[in-house]
């Protein structure tokens, strides 16, 4: 895996988030890289996904910055940071429970003007990258099923259809591997490679270590709030902070 | 320029009002805290236990205020209930709407069998001390108004003293706080839940005591209560006991002051327009309060 | 395949080979229920506009207009409550406003009657953007607090302002059509409020076919989860607020120009709302024709319970304990429960097993995901059960 | 395919449920009169909601008319029925419930409501099917500026004159003892305001200064701030215009603030059983305007009193008497013109009624253009722990008291 560019895509300075009296975010300084499959690692409540909540605008951080591409997108409203290229997973994987497969991909269709709102949901050209999107993750037969009637691997999938669907050059997965069973973990894996191949940029919060080490270019390791260790996983699997605090040894 | 005496007694006035709104306030309040539940039945309940009232003292004699002897306990069982055997049915992903609705439900119920029992005929408890006053710098505090805000006060310093001194108090804040965190820490917050919902609508039965010893009531009179309450909770910055009692304080004195340039009806909408304000311009709400920006 | 290793709670129609994505049999029962679809609103259609000259007097016809305006209006509330599922006690305030708004364009303005009743739409619209931008901008109670309140505060404005809307003493609005009988004045807006119903039809109609609609049905589901596939949810809550109040105030001043009279108390009642609340729940909000079905249930309710025991207040009761059951046992309605239930004792082509699996599932995901999804901070005790699962499959 | 086969089945439901809906909605008709059948009275009162206590009051009144005409053989020489519905105090109700009267029912005549919210809408239904509509509670002025044709209002004076003996006398009195300062609160209601702005008025014109002029809503229950305005004025007299509770309430809150007037006068409330009781018998010197009393010398009244105490147990209000007026003043119609049915009869009984007097329990009844009642309220006062008949002088019980004792 060969890195591609050196330009951050996605970066925090100085991120900080309180709820109460826990401090979720401390000062978090972080640069993901273009092109590459970042992930970000980090024992529980280290804020890896209050993080990824700051990061989408989800909630607005009490103190920092986030930029993408250069740009300030601090406490944007999520939907404007979608439209900026960055698509996001949710920690549970979360669908559209009573909307058919194919309606949860198509929600991500961005229509443009008046026009473009009123026009039928199921025109023919969303309805074939729709249908390219849910081939393509393997769950194409379920399209007219309700999402709340499919299995949890296969609404994993489906939620990463609709986050392709709306075409993020960035992509921010929260615990893809969480729940799921190893022959659909090494599919997501490969997917990821994939998809990385093609273009997009990846970063991953995840426990199992197996897809971290397998897939990431760059790996970020946060601690109460803060990274306290990065780079390429050789590096990362020796560092000793990342065993203290990690691994728990 | 209204007179000296009249600014004095209209302050009196809001003073004695707001420390019920308070009271009654803060029991929204724990409601919403708990499980962010808007409980637009609070003041159907209110109604209610001025019902039981009223009937204790004009049908077996009894001192209105002897009634709550009665109404206390029962009211807090019934909050109980109505958490545990009904709120906890509805699904998470729809509870606020649904619980809203549920809780409409029930208030239009009690409206409806407090008709039923007692018709729709204004009552009042006639007391011997009624009409008795005394005076204070030229302005005049009637007994039973007193009585009210003593009763509203007591109540509110109970409840204090129960969240902060105590250990129930300690598991409740918690749960209020942050729910999953309190339940890591071992206490039980489904019970602890109920019993909040148990003293919130104890907090209806004092309340309730207090508004039959010096006002007229219908079975309809609970809409009239339910939106400068839900104005407060919302003013207060929902889920903030300290808060909301700031905020009755203000608005019912604000109210109180109102009547004197505005007359009665147009006073009453400071409550509304302080809502749509805070919802608009500040919708954390104005003392304090986190809960809101999420809700 | 990644199902093929999860046998237990995959669907049916898993195995690639039987279910060619557009496959012949699918697309017969497509056309074949687009047949049925289509002969049902026509029937509809038909059974409404007939219905004139059926009834059998004038009483009977006055009926008709009322449970078409209980439609309009539950209809129009069904704009918000169905597609989004921001549940409103307000909108009977919206349609006193549009009653008040075209009675007094018409009496102080001198506009013609049907004139000022788009106009006071359109300028109900207008307000609905404010009172929007203060109930929507944060999520679920307040709105439902700004709804109640709204009744309150119009009721108390409309009744003190009372040298504009005269107040308690009421305010009469002139007939558009002075020259015609009581029968026929009934049937001109029979007619009238059939129209807008199915105006208020065809918008939702449009609305629920569009990207538009996809996207509010995408809030009422999960209004993050929306907002995160670039959904302006803000936006779109707003504007088909707006819609839908432009549509409750079309119905609430075309019931002023066909009633007559306006009185505060009774326009801006709270039980008004409730009651179209009532009506789209029982209906079933996903549907098209929910609510005119509600209308038509609670409007005949309503009579029957008047009937029965009219000298009590039992229909609060009643109103009270339908409403509680319909949220605690059946909150996508009464008539869809009544079909799905229906539907399972047909000969099952659709498998039992599929919706035993999804209870499972949705049972798993409220006990566990949906409130720990929401915190903040990384959740761990929630989600515990998710994990066990992980584990075990990893290992 | 799930969501397309509920929605199949959702539409048989819908159609099921349409038909069935249609089915119910095809009532009977009511039959066309006969000789022999009764004389069908239709009305509409509120017998639930706000209005229900005075409602269940006109429909006692009503009901006795019924009685004691048909035990004088009733009108025509047929008995007469009536069919009362409920309303709910809803003004959409009272007008579907004449609708079905007149419309499904096809009753022989219609009389009113009340509560002159309610009045208006439907003598609209009544006047637009060519109704007789003679009401018993439609007494605002407003009533009588809608252009109505059919409508007359059974009682001897309208809102605004309730009033008017009071202001002669107030307007009499040498000018070092007349009240210089008036206060007035009132119920927004059209009635109750009606009462206390007639007054005003009269009194304005007179030169009596208004120094509090609070409206509340109907739904009012601490009336502490309004009372505090009217005590921190000190004006001379005060006027209620009151419905019941809210001028008990009013003036137990006037008594807490220990506010004495020279005059005190509230419409309505003075003259129920039960309010000696409710403000501690605290009463000396209260004035009531009223349109009835159970002891006046017509000779109806006399047979009307000793009858309705026989079939009610107690004896009638003014609700009451005003429901039993409105009886009298539509049998002496029917009675004179000889008809009684829908259609050109009406026609005839409206001619009838304007253009004749007619003898009832509240003395001799004729009305203007508008069906305005030419006439006014006399006034009452409690006096010696009883509510007596002060005013006009000619039909006084005992002396106005001025000014008048502390409360």
């Amino acid at each position: 895996m060969s890195e591609r560019s050196e330009v951050p895509s996605l970066a925090t300075d100085g991120l900080t988030k309180a709820f109460g009296g826990v401090v979720a975010l401390d000062g978090a300084t972080v640069e993901f890289r273009h092109g590459q499959v970042n992930a970000l690692i980090g024992p529980n409540g280290s804020g890896k996904t209050t993080f990824f909540n700051c990061v989408t605008g989800m909630i607005r951080p009490d103190g920092g910055q986030v930029t993408y591409q250069g740009r300030d997108i601090t406490g944007a409203a999520p939907h404007r940071i979608v439209r900026a290229g960055l698509g996001r997973t949710f920690q549970l994987c979360r669908v559209f429970p009573r909307m058919t497969a194919l309606d949860n991909v198509l929600a991500a269709v961005r229509p443009v003007g008046l026009t473009g709102l009123l026009r039928g949901a199921h025109v023919r050209a969303d309805l074939d990258r729709a249908r390219g999107w849910l081939t393509r993750l393997g769950i194409e037969h379920l399209a007219d099923v309700e999402a709340r009637n499919m299995s949890w691997g296969q609404q994993k999938l489906l939620e990463l259809a609709g986050v392709l669907m709306s075409d993020p050059e960035t992509v921010l997965l929260d615990e893809p591997a969480g729940g799921v069973n190893p022959a659909l973990l090494d599919r997501i894996g490969t997917l990821v490679r994939e998809l990385n191949a093609e273009g997009r940029t990846f970063v991953i919060v995840e426990h199992n270590m197996d897809l971290v080490m397998s897939v990431s270019d760059h790996i970020v390791v946060f601690d109460r709030g803060r990274p306290i260790a990065e780079g390429p996983p050789s590096l990362i699997r020796s560092d000793e902070r990342v065993l203290g605090a990690y691994l728990g040894v | 320029m209204p007179s000296g005496a009249l600014l004095l007694q209209s302050i009196i006035l809001g003073l004695l009002l707001g420390g019920l709104y308070a009271l009654l306030a803060a029991g929204l309040t724990l409601y919403f805290g708990i499980m962010r539940v808007v409980m637009i039945a609070h003041s159907a309940f209110l109604i209610l236990a001025a019902y039981l009232a009223w009937w204790s003292h004009s049908r077996l004699g009894v001192d209105p205020l002897l009634s709550m002897i009665v109404t206390v306990p029962l009211f807090f069982a019934c909050g109980v209930l109505l958490q545990r055997v009904l709120l906890a049915r509805l699904r998470a992903v729809t509870l606020t709407m649904m619980s809203v609705l549920l809780t409409f439900a029930i208030a239009v119920l009690i409206e409806g069998l407090l008709g039923y029992v007692f018709t729709g005929t204004q009552r009042r408890i006639q007391l011997g001390y009624g009409s008795a006053s005394f005076g204070i710098f030229g302005a005049r505090v009637a007994v039973v108004k007193l009585i009210a805000f003593g009763l509203a006060a007591v109540a509110l310093l109970t409840l204090y003293l129960l969240m902060k001194k105590t250990t129930f108090g300690w598991a409740l804040r918690a749960t209020i706080q942050h729910r999953d965190a309190a339940r890591l820490v071992g206490i039980e917050t489904e019970r602890v839940a109920g019993y909040g919902f148990g003293l919130g609508l104890a907090t209806a039965a004092v309340g309730g005591t207090a508004l039959a010893l010096d006002t007229t009531i219908y079975p309809s009179l609970h809409w009239h209560w339910i939106g400068p309450l839900m104005a407060i909770i919302v003013v207060g910055g929902l889920g903030s006991v300290p808060g909301s009692a700031m905020a009755a304080m203000v608005l019912g004195m604000l109210q109180s002051l109102l009547q004197i340039p505005l007359g009665t009806t147009w006073a009453q909408t400071i409550f509304y327009l302080a809502l749509f304000a805070t919802l608009a311009f500040r919708p954390q709400g104005f003392f304090g309060g986190r809960l809101a920006q999420r809700f | 395949m990644p199902s093929a290793s999860e046998p237990t709670t995959a669907p049916a129609t898993t195995s690639p080979a039987t279910a060619p994505p557009t496959g012949a049999g699918t697309t017969r029962r497509r056309t074949a229920d687009r047949v049925v679809q289509v002969v049902a609103v026509v029937l509809l259609a038909a059974a409404v506009l007939a219905f004139p000259s059926l009834a059998p007097n004038p009483y009977i016809l006055s009926a008709g207009v009322v449970v078409l305006n209980y439609a309009v209006l539950s209809t129009s509330w069904s704009f918000v409550g169905g597609f989004t599922g921001y549940i409103s006690l307000g909108h009977g305030a919206l349609a006193g406003l549009g009653g008040y708004g075209t009675a007094l364009l018409v009496t102080k303005a001198g506009l013609p009657s049907f004139v000022a009743l788009a106009v006071a739409a359109l300028l109900v619209a207008a307000l609905a953007v404010p009172i929007g931008f203060a109930a929507l901008r944060v999520r679920g109670a307040s709105f439902v607090i700004v709804s109640i309140a709204l009744v309150l505060i119009l009721l108390l404005v409309f009744q003190s302002w009372a040298s504009l809307t005269g107040g308690s003493r009421g305010l009469v609005v002139p007939r558009p059509f002075p020259d015609l009988l009581r029968p026929e004045h009934h049937r001109v807006f029979y007619y009238l409020f059939a129209g807008l119903l199915a105006l208020a039809l065809l918008a939702w109609w449009m609305i629920d076919r569009s990207r538009f609609g996809l996207g509010l049905k995408a809030i009422r589901e999960d209004e993050d989860k929306a907002e995160a596939l670039g959904t302006p949810t803000f936006a779109y809550k707003l504007v088909v607020f707006v819609v839908s109040a432009a549509f409750t105030a079309l119905g609430g001043g075309l019931y002023a120009l066909w009633f007559g009279d306006l009185d505060p108390v009774f326009q801006f009642s709270i039980l008004t709302g409730s009651y179209l609340v009532l009506m789209a729940l029982l209906g079933g909000v996903r549907n098209l024709f929910g609510p005119l079905v509600g209308a038509l249930v609670v409007g005949i309710g309503l009579e029957y319970f008047k009937v029965e025991f009219g000298d009590t207040q039992l229909h609060l009761v009643a109103t009270g304990l339908l409403l509680a059951l319909v949220v605690l046992f059946m909150p996508d309605g009464v008539l869809p429960a009544i079909g799905s239930l229906l539907g399972r004792m047909r000969p099952a082509q659709n498998s039992i097993r599929e919706v035993t699996a999804a209870e499972l599932r949705d049972q798993r995901v409220a006990a566990a995901g949906a409130p720990a999804a929401r915190e903040p901070v990384d959740a761990v005790a929630s989600t515990a059960g998710e994990r066990a699962q992980s584990t075990e499959e990893r290992a | 395919m799930t969501t397309r086969m509920k929605r199949i089945q959702w539409m048989t439901a819908l159609g099921a449920s349409l038909t069935l809906a249609l089915t119910a909605c095809g009532g009977d008709d009511g039959g066309s009169a006969g000789a022999d059948d009764p004389i069908v009275v239709g009305v509409s009162l509120p017998l639930t909601g706000d209005f229900s206590e005075p409602g269940k009051g006109v429909q006692r009144g009503y009901e006795a008319w019924a009685k004691i005409t048909n035990d004088k053989g009733g009108l025509l020489g047929r008995k007469v029925e009536l069919k009362i519905l409920d309303d709910q105090s809803n003004a959409d109700r009272v007008v579907a419930d004449y609708e079905q009267l007149i419309g499904k029912d096809n009753v022989d005549l219609v009389v009113g409501p009340f509560s002159t919210r309610l009045v208006v809408p439907a003598a609209r239904v009544a006047e637009e099917y060519g109704m007789l509509f003679v009401e018993p509670a439609g007494a605002a002025k407003e009533v009588f500026e809608q252009g109505f044709k059919n409508l007359f209002y059974a009682a001897p004076a309208v809102a605004n004159d309730h009033y008017n003996h009071l202001a002669e006398y107030v307007l009499a009195l040498p000018s070092d003892q007349r009240p210089k300062t008036a206060a007035y609160a009132a119920m927004d209601d059209p009635f109750a305001q009606g009462t206390a702005y007639g007054l005003k008025e009269k009194l304005e014109a007179g030169g009596v200064r208004t120094v509090v002029d609070e409206v509340y809503p109907p739904n009012t229950t601490d009336f502490g701030s309004i009372a505090a305005k009217i005590a921190a004025s000190k004006a001379d007299m005060v006027v209620g215009g009151s419905q019941y509770q809210d001028g008990v309430n009013l003036i137990v809150a006037l008594q807490q603030l220990k506010y004495q007037p020279k005059l005190a006068a509230f419409s309505t409330a003075p003259t129920n059983p039960e309010f000696a009781a409710a403000i501690g018998n605290k009463t000396e010197g209260i004035l009531s305007p009223t349109g009835y009393t159970q002891d006046a010398k017509y000779p109806s009244n006399t047979e009307f009193v000793e009858k309705y105490a026989a079939q009610f147990g107690s004896p009638p209000e003014e609700d009451e008497a005003n429901a039993y007026t409105t009886g009298q003043v539509v049998a002496a119609a029917v009675t004179a013109v000889g008809c009684a049915e829908q259609g050109e009869c009406q026609k005839k009984l409206v001619e009838w009624v304007r253009t004749n007097t007619v003898e009832t329990v509240v003395g001799p009844l004729s009305w203007d253009e508008t069906g305005k009642p030419k006439g006014a309220h006399m006034i009452q006062q409690w006096v010696g722990g009883k509510i007596q008949i002060v005013l006009p002088a000619a039909a006084k019980e005992t002396d106005l008291v001025y000014p008048k004792p502390a409360w």
